[in-house]
């Protein structure tokens, strides 16, 4: 199992991803820079975080037109699962792969604090290993994740089971106090139609060892891993 | 073009030059420069660039050890060893001027230019703190300022990609409308990957790359060493300096690829006095000569003048010196990283520094001598007479406390003591993966793992047997104690350092200084700052942290008078093993809680209250004599509390520093959020009525040095307390810890027995800053 | 030729920075105000007459320059 | 009444978002743009006759919504 972590002008959460995937999980893990036109033998794409093009104009704005995110259309087309963690969940929105935005955050400063989750669905291969009354624990850092669609996409996300975590707070309980950036529905992440495609504004990739102070993250990615051994073309 | 206005007496006062500098000028070149070679001198032989005024006094700081491998002075940065052929490079450097005039763009360059010092060592930054200091927060400027600095390094940073791992803030008024912006950043290498900063090879090619140069920040160097007054803020040539980050991220990661190509024959930032500084001391490290043309600098406007050109602080750009007959590898590079890039001289054998524009000689100056033979001045130093008020101070009339309740929540509430979780919420301190102990806790912790290293990250395999390593950061200075006692004080902030550094479990291996002052002709304000150094320079060599660099900013004033003398030490330790990584808060009810160290000094009429946080808050006096700094107990203290964390002993560590003992433990009862809004508290029994004291204020608040308040489980309680005796270290339990549901901390004395609810406290002094900035 | 966009919120979409400035602007003592919406406004110099860049432009606007889901836009020619 | 802020950067002034723009517009094809300068477009609704409105956010543009550091602005009334 293969994965690819894209590398864009600004990214730097990359080889955060790579160290999870590689050293903690010991899979075979590679950059992928912007500029390619392929994803190759992966078989799964991670977009990190970070600052792709300083953020400039909209985040994730710019990023989505470099060559390598044409690849990872078509890898995503073609069934492949794509992980975006905030600004690859930005970039995900932006490219049109996930429906919505994410602006401002209402506070209008930049939040970098742990969050509580509770998933919404477990029904994708970015939650399916999460076990059922788990609330996982992991931090964000970001000043435009507020996620914002308009109603009837609001509908159709939760019709679709699509939305994969909300922010809550201690006690689980869905509260506006929880909500550390205005999202709506406390959205913290969502997937494609088809299940294929998520996006999540917390760092899975930080909170994946013990020795950073907690290791919720993990399950994300066994869940990434899980699903990817379950696919019918993967031997 | 226009013509170059003619030399004249005025021209060289507004050059920042005195005559005197002027006529050896005059007689360093042999005749008069021109006024592209003025503008050069006023640079380069500013306080800024130069240290003309504070070289001599730097003499006097501890720069060797074992472990120095670059030394202060050597390169733009010094690197430590760490052990299994990995080195470090960190630096402080202060951008006050600047974040006076523009707050947010101010401190974002500022920490823009500390990261560019450590990444043209060839490492790679890997984590940044801060210290800042501002006027007080009634004051709707001081918060205009105070958000914009934040958010101006939150933007640099977050976006740069560097986790700011901790730091420290405090407000007074001595600040106000000058307020400090200190940055400091740390990298990692391997040894065989330290780059210099010296033009070697004659012949070899000189490459600019980054942004194109406009006119940015024109002449910053000269403007940081004067007075800020209103005029010097509105009159500040040259645009403001924008900062940025994502170029800078580019930039950094297109020089780490090309010294990993061995193509680097030296490298060099283009900070303060960008094209000039860069070129003449590149040559004069490297012993040559160097020459460039100013035509083929990338240039924003196309009508910009040599002098112009030379002494532009366009941010985000670097001069490279590259092995002849590699330039392909610049252009391969920095292109495959979308950067402007151009080849504009070479390095010569003739000892000067040549600049020409379209072929046409605009500057001819001798390199070396402008680099290194800047005038150094001795200045006259005498003793400031408010301090024969500060040592006439007595507690007199001062009335003890009978209930020391509500000074308590006062003091957790005052903003110099208050959470800054305001400001580091909003810096992201968790990128890269390594922070272990992220802030609000008494140093940040990080480890160092593979893909810290230039170029590791980007190999094909795993990480492999990579010998991890944890590092450990603080920045401190109590600036009050300081002026108060400038020797004393600024021995007290390295002891504080290096107190923090224990309780996180660290051992300090070296340390970076950044003074802050007013103006140095001044021989009152020339006495802190000498009285300072000395006091730094006696601290960093008794805990075997040598000065491995640092910066001076002087002409810290407003109209009222000069800022509070603060000499800002940030120290960075070694800790062996992560089972030792220490945090402040407490851990488990039932607990022993113990204080190391002696509870008040005997000899200190004052006991502990001098230039105290309680003295300001409840008495508005910012006077008396601060509590005496001794280094012999200080070591002994910290390599004690280290030998018992260790040992497996200590749960958890934090010193008493600004608001004394009673702080000190209510800081303890409360965690770190364990999530968003989610407080975690914890409470605490505690028993000082076999503690001799006068005053109960003195007991509770009084800031006695030298004093650390540690937990342990009950069975270990008693070895350590006797360890540490034996060590020398007086050690004596003071109470246990408590529930945690209804978390209360209880405080009983000889006089009567208070108690506190945990989570009142803890809103006041969370929420104290969240709420003046609201 | 020089060309503007000027990109807004949509109305149906929170503006934070617009919500946070009109506090901030009564707070200062400044009354009477009703709403702020804050955008962004691109000052493009570029070649061409204006119908061509009127046509690249909306391009450009339509897929990148703007967000459809959360911004309108529209273009300004001046002299 | 209805009030436009339009605040750009100063000439002078190093505009990173604009230059970034400007270098992905030619990447993604669109070609002749030689200059992009981005600023804010602030729509405010506010009550008053014209010359109140404009003594009013003339002040406070002056002191909070333009940073004179590093940008112009002007105001537009239209209708
Ligand atoms: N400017 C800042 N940036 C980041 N963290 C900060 C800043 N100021 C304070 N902190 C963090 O808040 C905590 C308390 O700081 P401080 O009161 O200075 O502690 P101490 O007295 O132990 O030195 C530390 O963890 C520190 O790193
Ligand atoms: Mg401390």
């Amino acid at each position: 199992m293969k994965f690819a972590v894209l590398q864009f002008p600004g990214s730097n959460c990359d080889q955060d991803c790579v160290h999870v995937l590689r050293s903690v999980f010991g899979y075979p893990t590679r950059l992928l820079w912007h500029k390619e036109y392929s994803v190759g033998d992966a078989d799964a794409v991670i977009i990190p975080g970070g600052f792709s093009y300083g953020d400039y104009l909209r985040t994730g704005s710019i990023a989505r037109f470099s060559p390598v995110m044409g690849a990872v259309k078509e890898f995503a087309d073609n069934g492949g699962l794509v992980l975006g963690i905030c600004n690859g969940f930005q970039i995900l929105c932006e490219a049109g792969l996930l429906p919505g935005a994410l602006i401002r955050n209402r506070s209008l400063q930049f939040r970098c604090e742990h969050v509580y989750l509770q998933v919404a669905s477990h029904n994708s291969p970015f939650t399916g290993q999460i076990p059922e009354d788990k609330n996982l624990r992991i931090p964000i850092a970001h000043g435009e994740g507020n996620y914002f669609c308009d109603d009837e996409t609001l509908q159709s996300l939760e019709d679709n089971d699509q939305v994969l975590f909300q922010y809550v707070d201690a006690e689980g309980d869905l509260t506006d106090h929880a909500n550390p950036n205005g999202s709506r529905a406390n959205i913290a992440g969502i997937c494609n139609e088809k299940r294929n495609v998520g996006g999540m504004m917390p760092h899975p990739e930080r909170a994946s060892e013990a020795i950073l102070g907690g290791d919720d993250g993990r399950l994300i990615f066994q869940s990434l891993i899980t699903a990817l051994k379950n696919q019918p073309t993967l031997a | 073009m226009p013509s170059d206005p003619a030399i004249t007496p005025e021209l060289v006062a507004e050059h920042n030059l005195t005559p005197e500098e002027y006529e050896g000028i005059l007689e360093l070149l042999g005749r008069e420069p021109n006024y592209t070679e003025l503008g050069i001198f006023s640079v380069m032989w500013s306080e800024h660039c130069s240290y003309k005024n504070t070289r001599a006094l730097l003499k006097g700081f501890p720069t060797q050890s074992p472990r120095v491998l670059v030394a202060a002075g050597e390169e733009n940065a010094g690197i430590l060893d760490i052990g299994d052929d990995l080195a470090i490079s960190f630096k402080i450097e202060s951008h006050n001027h600047p974040s006076a005039v523009e707050p947010f763009q101010g401190a974002a360059t500022g920490v823009g230019g500390i990261i560019r010092d450590i990444f043209t060592m060839g490492a790679r930054p890997v984590c940044a703190i801060n210290s800042l200091r501002f006027g007080e927060l009634s004051n709707p400027d001081v918060r205009r300022l105070f958000r914009g600095v934040v958010s101006g390094i939150a933007h640099y940073g977050n976006c740069f990609g560097i986790p700011t791992v901790g730091g420290e803030v405090y407000f007074d008024k001595s600040y106000e409308g000058n307020p400090l912006v200190n940055a400091f950043a740390l990298g990692v290498l391997r040894h065989d990957q330290i780059a210099r900063g010296a033009a070697k090879g004659v012949g070899n090619p000189v490459f600019y790359v980054g942004p194109a140069t406009g006119r940015d920040g024109l002449a910053g160097a000269a403007f940081a060493s004067q007075d800020l007054t209103e005029e010097s803020a509105e009159h500040q040539r040259g645009a403001v300096q924008v900062g940025d980050p994502f170029m800078e991220k580019l930039c950094m990661e297109a020089c780490l690829e090309l010294l990993a190509t061995g193509a680097v024959a030296g490298i060099q930032d283009m900070g303060a006095a960008g094209l000039t500084c860069s070129t003449c001391e590149t040559a004069a490290r490297g012993g040559t000569g160097i020459e460039i043309d100013l035509a083929k600098v990338p240039q924003r406007s196309p009508d910009m003048t040599p002098y112009e050109i030379l002494l532009s602080e366009s941010q985000e750009r670097m001069l490279i010196i590259i092995e002849q007959g590699r330039e392909e590898e610049v252009k391969r590079i920095f292109d495959k990283w979308d950067l402007p890039w151009a080849e504009i001289g070479n390095v010569t054998g003739t000892g000067q520094m040549v600049v020409k524009n379209h072929g046409q000689m605009v500057v001819d100056l001798p390199a070396s001598k402008l680099a290194d033979d800047a005038p150094i001045y001795h200045r006259e130093a005498t003793e400031p007479k408010y301090l024969a008020a500060v040592r006439a101070f007595t507690l007199e009339g001062i009335d003890d406390l009978d209930d020391p309740t509500a000074a308590l929540g006062k003091l957790l509430k005052w903003p110099t003591i208050a959470s800054k979780n305001w400001v580091y919420r909003q810096y992201d301190h968790m990128v890269r993966a390594n922070t272990m102990v992220n802030p609000g806790s008494d140093a940040a912790v990080i480890r160092i793992k593979a893909d810290s290293i230039p170029g590791a990250g980007n190999s094909k395999d795993g990480n492999g047997d990579f010998p991890e390593k944890i590092l450990a950061l603080a920045v401190d200075c109590n600036a009050t104690h300081v002026y108060l006692d400038p020797f004393e004080g600024a021995k007290a902030a390295v002891a504080e350092c290096a107190r923090n550094l224990a309780c996180s479990g660290a051992t300090p291996i070296g340390s970076t200084d950044n003074l802050n002052f007013g103006n140095p002709h001044n021989p009152e304000l020339f006495w802190q700052l000498k009285e300072s150094v000395r006091g730094l320079a006696e601290g960093c060599a008794a805990f075997d942290a040598p000065v491995t660099g640092g910066n001076v900013s002087l002409y810290n004033q407003n109209p009222e008078g000069a800022i509070d003398p603060t000499p800002t030490m940030a120290m960075v330790g070694l800790i062996e093993d992560a089972a030792h990584v220490t945090t402040q808060w407490f851990k488990d009810e039932g607990d022993a809680i113990i204080l190391l160290g002696e509870p008040l000094d005997a000899e200190d009429a004052l006991h502990g209250l001098g230039g105290s946080a309680f003295l300001q808050v409840l008495h508005d006096q910012k006077t008396g004599t601060p509590s005496r700094c001794n280094l012999e107990t200080e070591r002994t203290l910290g390599t004690t509390l280290l030998g018992l964390i260790q040992s497996g002993l200590v749960k958890g560590a934090h010193d008493c520093a600004e608001g004394g003992l009673a702080v000190a433990l209510a800081e303890c009862c409360f965690s770190e959020l364990e999530g968003r809004n989610t407080p975690r508290f914890i409470g605490a029994e505690i028993d000082l009525s076999k503690l001799k004291s006068e005053r109960l204020d003195a007991l509770l608040f009084g800031e006695t040095l030298g004093r650390i308040v540690i937990t342990t489980s009950e069975l270990d309680s008693v070895k350590a307390v006797e360890r540490a005796k034996l060590m020398g270290v007086p050690a004596r339990r003071i109470g246990t810890v408590g529930e945690v549901k209804g978390a209360a901390l209880k405080i009983k004395s000889t006089t009567g027995e208070w108690s506190w609810e945990v989570a009142r406290l803890h809103d006041l002094w969370w929420n104290s800053i969240d709420n003046a900035m609201a | 030729m020089k060309a503007k966009v000027i990109i807004t919120p949509k109305r149906a979409v929170l503006d934070p920075q617009g919500k946070t400035v009109q506090t901030a602007l009564e707070h200062m003592g400044c009354s009477g105000v009703s709403d702020v919406r804050i955008g962004k406004y691109i000052e493009i110099e570029m070649d061409g007459d204006r119908e061509t860049v009127e046509a690249k432009l909306s391009e450009y606007a339509d897929k990148f320059l703007a967000n459809p889901n959360i911004e309108d836009y529209r273009l300004v020619f001046e002299d």
